[in-house]
């Protein structure tokens, strides 16, 4: 790598918030017609490596050069400019306007619709993305709205295309397809700088990687030079890695189904059950139909399902959010619910810690509110479920995410409902959050409680579940939990 | 005849109720700028400023509830008299006037009065029903208009009074009556009076305030249409367009309390003043004189003379005959 | 420590900066700086009698229509129709009283306070339900049934509100024995600032201590998560807290005829409703320091009749210092923001999370 | 209605329309990038004293631009509280009503002194387009209107090509539905909702300009008379379109036009009704068509994402 310049180099990048350090010193060199992954705990400083590509943030110091020259990138505008875009994992899309208007959203040609219509058919076949330019993004899978995003950036003339986390929301079959999409964009000379966390698909696509931990580079090297091992090695610093945390980096190898077995032949008693359930949307659209589903005390029940299948419908059936359009659901008296927005559905920011656990039931609750005894309750909840922050009086904005996440769970869990709905348990959360999460969850099911979990992620699904179900399409059936078998039912409906 | 105001050493021998100095003060509902009912007023009060080297204080109220407290704080701070320009004033000055004795409250269209409490009143019917003698004669079409700005009672009347006095001239004279709603929208004034001039009103009696000069407008912009100005003298806002203006010389008013405090011989009563005491007049615009037809000025003038001599008063409103 | 410390030095930096603001439009304008600024002061706080008959009488519809701004705004409403609230409430109190026995005494006067409560309280139940209902943004709602009460209110001091010699535009004068008997005699302060001072504490209380307001404030906060994660209805308590800021108002509309005009008139509120946003502000939504921030903003109308009193400055000027205090408080809010900015991430959790969630997170 | 009497209602409810269109375009535009501007009718006054003073020295035509650049003014201290300091915009858009009518009442005293200005301004004639002016009925009311009623009505069309043809046009709507996601695509949000504002700030600087020199010849204090409210209910009234919004200020024209009408009829109906009538179906309009429009999703939002 001695003849060309790199496409893209950031030399001793730091940047500081306050007092907290996010990049320290870091570097990251990108070269023409590669796959380059960047990995990294929470907090790392992967996003704001990105945002400081992408012109969203601004370095304090370092440097950074494109095809050997120094570059200033001021703004996102400014990015484009010079061939650089991003996929953020919250979608910049403005869904009121159609797909045409979105992908002219920010040129500064003249406007004609006719002539982005025809451009985005022209690149939707060449990159073997399909999308129509006439749809209104409201209306799109999330599979298609991220199409969408990579259409844009193409039809800014993008070499360098930034992705963070794009397959979180995507099922196995479209995630595959944008794998393959990547590579082909890298071989005709583009340059992809993917952010993510699934080491396996990392270690199938990507050319080099390069690790951040605590501001720093720490690792930069060739994929075919790395296992999945020695990635975890570097991005949480070493042999101090305990064996659970690893269990979970290699996924697939994490299933640790004796507990399960043991608990689930020890109870039986059916705990939530659907019979016949169907719910329709607001349009009138069907959205689940004649659903029939026992979950027992003392199991964890996986769902998986591409994004918009219905299982948020099911979940929230099962969670008692939802009463269902037709048939019956009989549900315990107390469902604990661990929706995947936490920050939308689950916490008020906020409040204080305290005002967050007190918020479980604060629809039932009637007269004064004893606050000196909650206040107790949260530090005890604290402390069993290991949330960390400054105090219970805390607001819960400057809890971390997976602080948030065991706050949300832990709350959930107390008074030992008898059945607990999970969504996402580790979306956003870092390996070691990760782990304490799928520790919590086991612990409830051991306790007896019936879990039910759904994640984006077929295989954290498979590594928590005793038994899988799967909705496809509205339709629901149990399956063998198996990754192919799984995987396979997930894109077709049930062939009853 | 000012002469003997403008010393401010009013070392007068005469008894405690003359203060050493005058101190006058004025509440009005709207803003001075406004070339009719409030303007007049404060320029009373720059008179008694001016004649009787009073000093003086101007506030313009926004809501009832700050006329309580500004005139109990004229009382407090000790003026001598205190005026509030509007009939809506005299629920509050009647429970002020109780707590300041020595304080003298005024208000214009009122008609109560206490040992402290003066309604000050004025015959503005009678030059309207002037007014309307010569809409009266004058109209070719027939069709008379008049424009207040809310229907209040000192509008209503003059409005009834114009009415009468066209009558009496032209029995089977028409008229047309609008409220603006307000007092400042000219823009609604003007179209108050396209609507009455598509009606074919040819003259029309404005008792709008600012809102009025939206009706001259109107008149300036349609052909062969004239119009009333009310409160202050407006003839000349639009001289080609204004017949004549109904003006309460309200600081002749205000100067006469004034002097009458001064020299400490006031007695709190209502006090009714109209043609007579030349404080309500007709004035003609002299440009437009010309067009009025010649009998109708010689009705105004023997009818100001019944006025002035006290036979014969304009008719009001049969409901403010109705007395609480 | 912090907070408190911006909630006194926020309004003192927009106080000081409105002052300059002040003196320099007065010079510009041609009228006495030093005489202008001292009328100002006597008025608002220069006697006992005018804080007790001026400031304070002042400040009582702005609390009212202030807590009813603040309440609807911690549940997430943005009532801005407290004008409206408060004058179906004062014409509801002042029918009521027109047809209440007088034997009733004081009983009869809260009667009457009720109704003018309930009145406001249906008024605002019109845009609650438009929201809820039929998802009408309720900043465009309440605008528009301002606008419709103040013409009910016109013409029903003109019809059957009106006094009985049908002369004038406002309705008769509501008997001696329902009127809020004076505090302190001699001066205006009367019952009803004593009950809005109860009012303001209650609601503190109220929001603080109860599972109703617990479930306001959490709606108001975060409604996605308050129905998922804590089983809130939260149409009904947006519903329930936009009737309750229409009765705030509207309570606030009775007690400002029976304590202080007597009548219903027309003009009733100059506004009232609308200074409440910036008292609701001042007091960053906290029910106890609207207190504080309506006696700022009833000295501030106080003082201001007082500058044109004393010192000739008119009426005009006077909005032009109230909009001076509203931006200059806007300003020094943020800019107190930027400096507490800086400070925040000296304490715990990871401050890093924060920041990068804060510039992630749309809208 | 005899024909000519219809001409003559069509005719009020044009002249009533346009200060309530101009103004109500202005804030279509606004409120489609985001921001709502409850300060309008500071604005207007703004535009009514800037366009007399004006009128006297560089004559009519030329004051009603004076009128829009002061608009510009008054809604540049909107842009720096609301947008440059993220302040709340209902508050600030309070405080800038109240700073228009009490600065202009202020001015107004100081430049005409107690006795005002009478009326001094010199006006904008009525332009007739010769053939169609002649048209029965409606010929007048289209065809034969001073310069603002054209420049209103040559809006509608203008502003509708701008939001939806244009790509800053795209720019504003997008940043009125989703901030966040157009700074992501390289726009300036700032910059999109600064330019919208001083826009519909200039639009309501016309309106105020229309009412001084296209129809009363002075100035009068508070004379915007809370148009800049209605302005806003025509907006919604109009689903922030800008042919609904033409529909819309139509409607709230025809409404007053009727009432000067019924009022000149001698038929003694309370104004308060027509004056209130507007409102009800603007109110009834928006909960009957629920889902069919929607305002822009971001409007009036607080913290949106800036750039």
């Amino acid at each position: 790598m001695s003849a060309p310049a790199p496409r893209l180099a950031l030399v001793g990048i730091r940047r500081q918030y306050g007092p907290v350090i996010a990049l320290d010193a870091a570097s990251l060199t990108v070269q023409r017609g590669e796959v380059h992954a960047l990995l990294g705990e929470n907090g790392a400083g992967k996003s704001t490596m990105m945002k400081i590509v992408f012109g969203l943030e601004q370095p304090d110091a370092g440097t950074i050069h494109i095809d050997g020259d120094s570059a200033h990138i001021r703004s996102p505008r400014h990015a484009m400019r010079q061939g650089i875009s991003m996929v953020q994992q919250h979608f910049a899309l403005v869904d009121a306007l159609t797909v045409a208007e979105n992908v002219a959203l920010g040129g500064t040609a003249r406007l004609d619709l006719d002539a982005t219509r025809a451009h985005i058919r022209e690149l939707s076949a060449a990159s073997g993305l399909p999308i129509d330019p006439d749809a209104r993004v409201r209306d799109l899978t999330v599979g298609a709205q991220q199409r969408l995003e990579i259409i844009k950036a193409l039809s800014r003339d993008t070499t360098i295309l930034i992705l963070d986390e794009p397959t979180a929301v995507l099922a196995p079959q479209e995630a595959r397809e944008l794998l393959t999409w990547m590579r082909r964009f890298a071989t005709n000379g583009g340059t992809v700088i993917l952010v993510a966390h699934k080491l396996r698909e990392v270690l199938s696509v990507a050319d080099r990687i390069t690790v951040l931990r605590k501001g720093r580079t720490v690792f930069t090297g060739h994929a075919r030079d790395t296992t999945e091992s020695s990635l975890a090695d570097a991005m949480l610093g070493g042999p101090d890695m305990s064996s659970a945390d690893a269990r979970v980096i290699g996924a697939t190898r994490a299933h640790s189904r004796q507990a399960g077995h043991s608990s689930s032949s020890a109870k039986t008693r059916d705990v939530l059950v659907l019979t016949g359930v169907g719910v329709d949307d607001a349009q009138g659209v069907q959205r689940l139909r004649d659903v029939n589903v026992t979950v027992r005390a003392g199991e964890i029940v996986g769902v998986a399902a591409v994004e918009g299948a219905g299982q948020q419908e099911l979940l929230r059936v099962m969670a008692g959010r939802t009463t269902p359009t037709r048939g019956t659901a009989t549900l315990p008296s107390d469902v604990g619910f661990a929706p995947e927005d936490r920050h939308r559905d689950a916490i008020v920011l906020d409040a204080t810690i305290t005002e967050n656990v007190a918020l479980k039931g604060a629809g039932r609750r009637h007269g004064i509110i004893p606050w000196s005894a909650l206040r107790d309750a949260t530090r005890t909840l604290m402390r069993l479920r290991d949330v960390r922050a400054g105090d219970a009086q805390a607001a819960v904005r400057t809890l971390s995410g997976g602080n948030q996440q065991k706050l949300v769970l832990g709350r959930e869990l107390s008074g030992s409902p008898e059945a607990l709905v999970v969504e996402s348990p580790t979306r956003g959360l870092d390996i070691r959050a990760t782990a304490d999460v799928h520790a919590a969850l086991r612990a409830a099911r051991d306790q007896g409680t019936a879990v039910i979990v759904y994640s984006s992620d077929l295989d954290e699904v498979l590594a928590l579940a005793d038994r899988v179900i799967v909705v496809a399409e509205g339709h629901v059936r149990e399956v063998a939990a198996d990754r192919d078998t799984v995987g396979r039912a997930m894109l077709a409906p049930a062939d009853r | 005849m000012a002469a003997c105001g403008s010393t401010k050493s009013a070392a007068n021998d005469s008894a405690a109720a003359a203060p050493a100095t005058l101190r006058v003060a004025l509440l009005t509902p709207g803003p001075v700028s406004d070339q009719g009912w409030n303007g007049g007023a404060f320029a009373g009060l720059n008179m008694i400023h001016d004649s009787l080297g009073a000093r003086v204080s101007h506030v313009q109220t926004k809501t009832p509830a700050e006329f309580d407290e500004n005139f109990r704080l004229y009382g407090e701070q000790g003026y001598t008299l205190v005026f509030g320009h509007g009939f809506e004033y005299q629920d509050a000055a009647e429970r002020i006037a109780q707590e300041f004795p020595r304080t003298q409250y005024v208000t214009t269209s009122g008609t109560r009065t206490s040992t402290n409490l003066t309604g000050l009143e004025f015959a503005f019917e009678d030059g309207a029903y002037l007014a309307g003698i010569i809409a009266g004669a004058a109209t070719k079409t027939g069709t008379i208009g008049a424009i207040g700005g809310q229907e209040i009672p000192p509008v209503r009347r003059s409005f009834y009074a114009f009415e009468q006095g066209a009558r009496s001239v032209n029995p089977s004279v028409k008229m047309i009556t609008s409220y603006v709603g307000n007092w400042d929208d000219a823009s609604a004034g003007k179209e108050q009076a396209l609507a009455q001039i598509a009606r074919k009103a040819d003259i029309i009696f404005q008792n709008a305030d600012a809102a009025g000069l939206g009706i001259f407008q109107a008149a300036r912009e349609s052909k062969g249409v004239r119009v009333f100005g009310t409160n202050g003298n407006q003839n000349a806002v639009a001289p080609e367009v204004v017949l004549g203006s109904v003006v309460i010389d309200l600081p002749r008013a205000f100067l006469l309390v004034a002097r009458e405090i001064q020299a400490g011989t006031f007695k709190p009563r209502v006090i009714s003043l109209g043609t007579a005491s030349n404080v309500v007049r007709l004035e003609l615009n002299p440009a437009l004189r010309g067009t009025i037809p010649a009998p109708a000025l010689l009705t105004v003038d023997s009818v100001t003379k019944l006025f002035v001599a006290g036979t014969f008063k304009a008719p009001i409103p049969p409901i403010a005959a109705i007395k609480p | 420590m912090m907070r408190i410390a911006r909630m006194v030095l926020d309004p003192l930096l927009a106080g000081i900066l409105s002052l300059l603001m002040l003196a320099a439009l007065l010079v510009v304008s041609g009228y006495p700086v030093a005489e202008s600024l001292t009328a100002l002061w006597r008025g608002a706080f220069g006697s006992w009698s005018v804080i007790a008959s001026g400031t304070l009488v002042r400040a009582t519809p702005l609390l009212f229509a202030g807590l009813a701004i603040a309440v609807a705004f911690r549940a997430g409403i943005l009532n801005i129709g407290a004008e409206g609230q408060l004058l179906i409430g004062a014409a509801a109190a002042t029918a009521v009283a027109m047809i209440m026995p007088t034997s009733l005494g004081l009983a009869g006067a809260l009667l009457v306070l009720l109704a003018g409560g309930l009145a406001g309280g249906a008024w605002a139940a019109v845009a609650a339900l438009l929201r809820v209902r039929f998802g009408v943004l309720e900043v465009i709602s309440t605008i528009m049934l301002n606008v419709i009460a103040l013409n009910i209110t016109g013409l029903l001091v003109r019809g059957p509100l009106q006094e009985p010699t049908r002369i004038f535009p406002q309705s008769a004068l509501i008997d001696q024995a329902l009127r809020l008997p004076r505090l302190i005699p001699g001066t205006r302060l009367h019952l009803g600032v004593a009950l809005a001072v109860c009012c303001a504490l209650g609601l503190a209380w109220f929001l603080r201590y109860t599972a109703p307001g617990f479930r306001l404030r959490m709606t108001g906060s975060n409604a996605a998560a308050a129905a998922s994660a804590g089983g809130i209805d939260v149409r009904r308590v947006m519903f329930s807290a936009f009737v309750m800021s229409g009765a705030l108002a509207g309570l606030g509309g009775a007690v400002e005829v029976t304590g202080v005009t007597y009548a219903l008139y027309e003009n009733l509120s100059p506004g009232y409703g609308y200074t409440a946003i910036a008292v609701a502000l001042l007091a960053r939504l906290n029910p106890a320091s609207a207190i504080g921030a309506a006696v700022v903003f009833g000295s501030l109308e106080a003082g201001a009749s007082a500058m044109q009193r004393d010192a000739q400055v008119p009426a005009g000027l006077v909005g032009v210092v109230e909009a001076c205090v509203i931006l200059m408080l806007l300003a020094s809010e943020w800019i107190g923001a930027k400096v507490q900015g800086m400070r925040s991430l000296n304490r715990g959790g990871t401050p890093h999370d924060q920041v990068l969630e804060a510039s992630s997170s749309p809208a | 209605m005899s024909s000519p009497a219809l001409a003559d209602f069509l005719d009020a409810s044009v002249r009533s329309a346009t200060p309530l269109l101009l103004a109500a375009l202005g804030e279509t535009v606004a409120e489609r990038s985001g921001v709502i501007n409850v300060g309008i009718e500071g604005t207007i006054i703004a535009g009514c004293l800037a366009g007399l003073v004006a009128a006297t020295v560089v004559g009519p035509n030329a004051a009603l631009l004076a009128a829009g650049i002061a608009g510009i003014g008054i809604a540049l201290i909107f842009v720096v509280v609301a947008i440059g300091l993220a302040a709340d915009q209902i508050i600030t858009g309070t405080a800038i009503t109240m700073l228009g009518l009490g600065l202009t009442s202020t001015l107004y005293r100081v430049i005409y002194g107690d006795g005002g200005a009478a009326l001094s301004a010199p006006t904008l004639s009525v332009i007739g387009i010769p053939l169609l002016q002649d048209i029965p009925v409606v010929g007048r009311a289209l065809f034969r209107q001073p310069l603002p009623t054209y420049l209103a009505e040559l809006m509608v069309p203008a502003i509708w090509y701008w939001l939806h043809r244009t790509q800053s046009g795209l720019a504003i709507r997008a940043t009125g539905e989703n901030p966040g996601a157009s700074l992501a695509s390289g726009i300036s949000t700032r910059r999109v909702q600064t330019t919208a504002v001083l826009f519909g700030g200039m639009c309501g600087g016309l309106a105020g300009g229309t009412l001084v020199l296209a129809q009363v010849g002075t100035f009068t204090e508070g004379m915007s008379a809370g148009r800049g409210f209605v302005a806003i209910a025509i907006v919604a009234l109009g689903r922030w379109h800008p042919v609904g919004v033409a529909m819309a200020a139509l409607v709230f024209g025809m409404a007053s036009a009727l009432q000067f009408l019924f009022q000149a009829l001698n038929l003694n109906l309370p104004y308060q009704i027509f004056l209130a009538l507007p409102y009800l179906l603007t109110l009834l309009a928006l909960a009957l068509t629920r889902g069919v429009y929607r305002a822009p999703a971001a409007l009036g939002a607080r913290k949106a994402v800036r750039g």
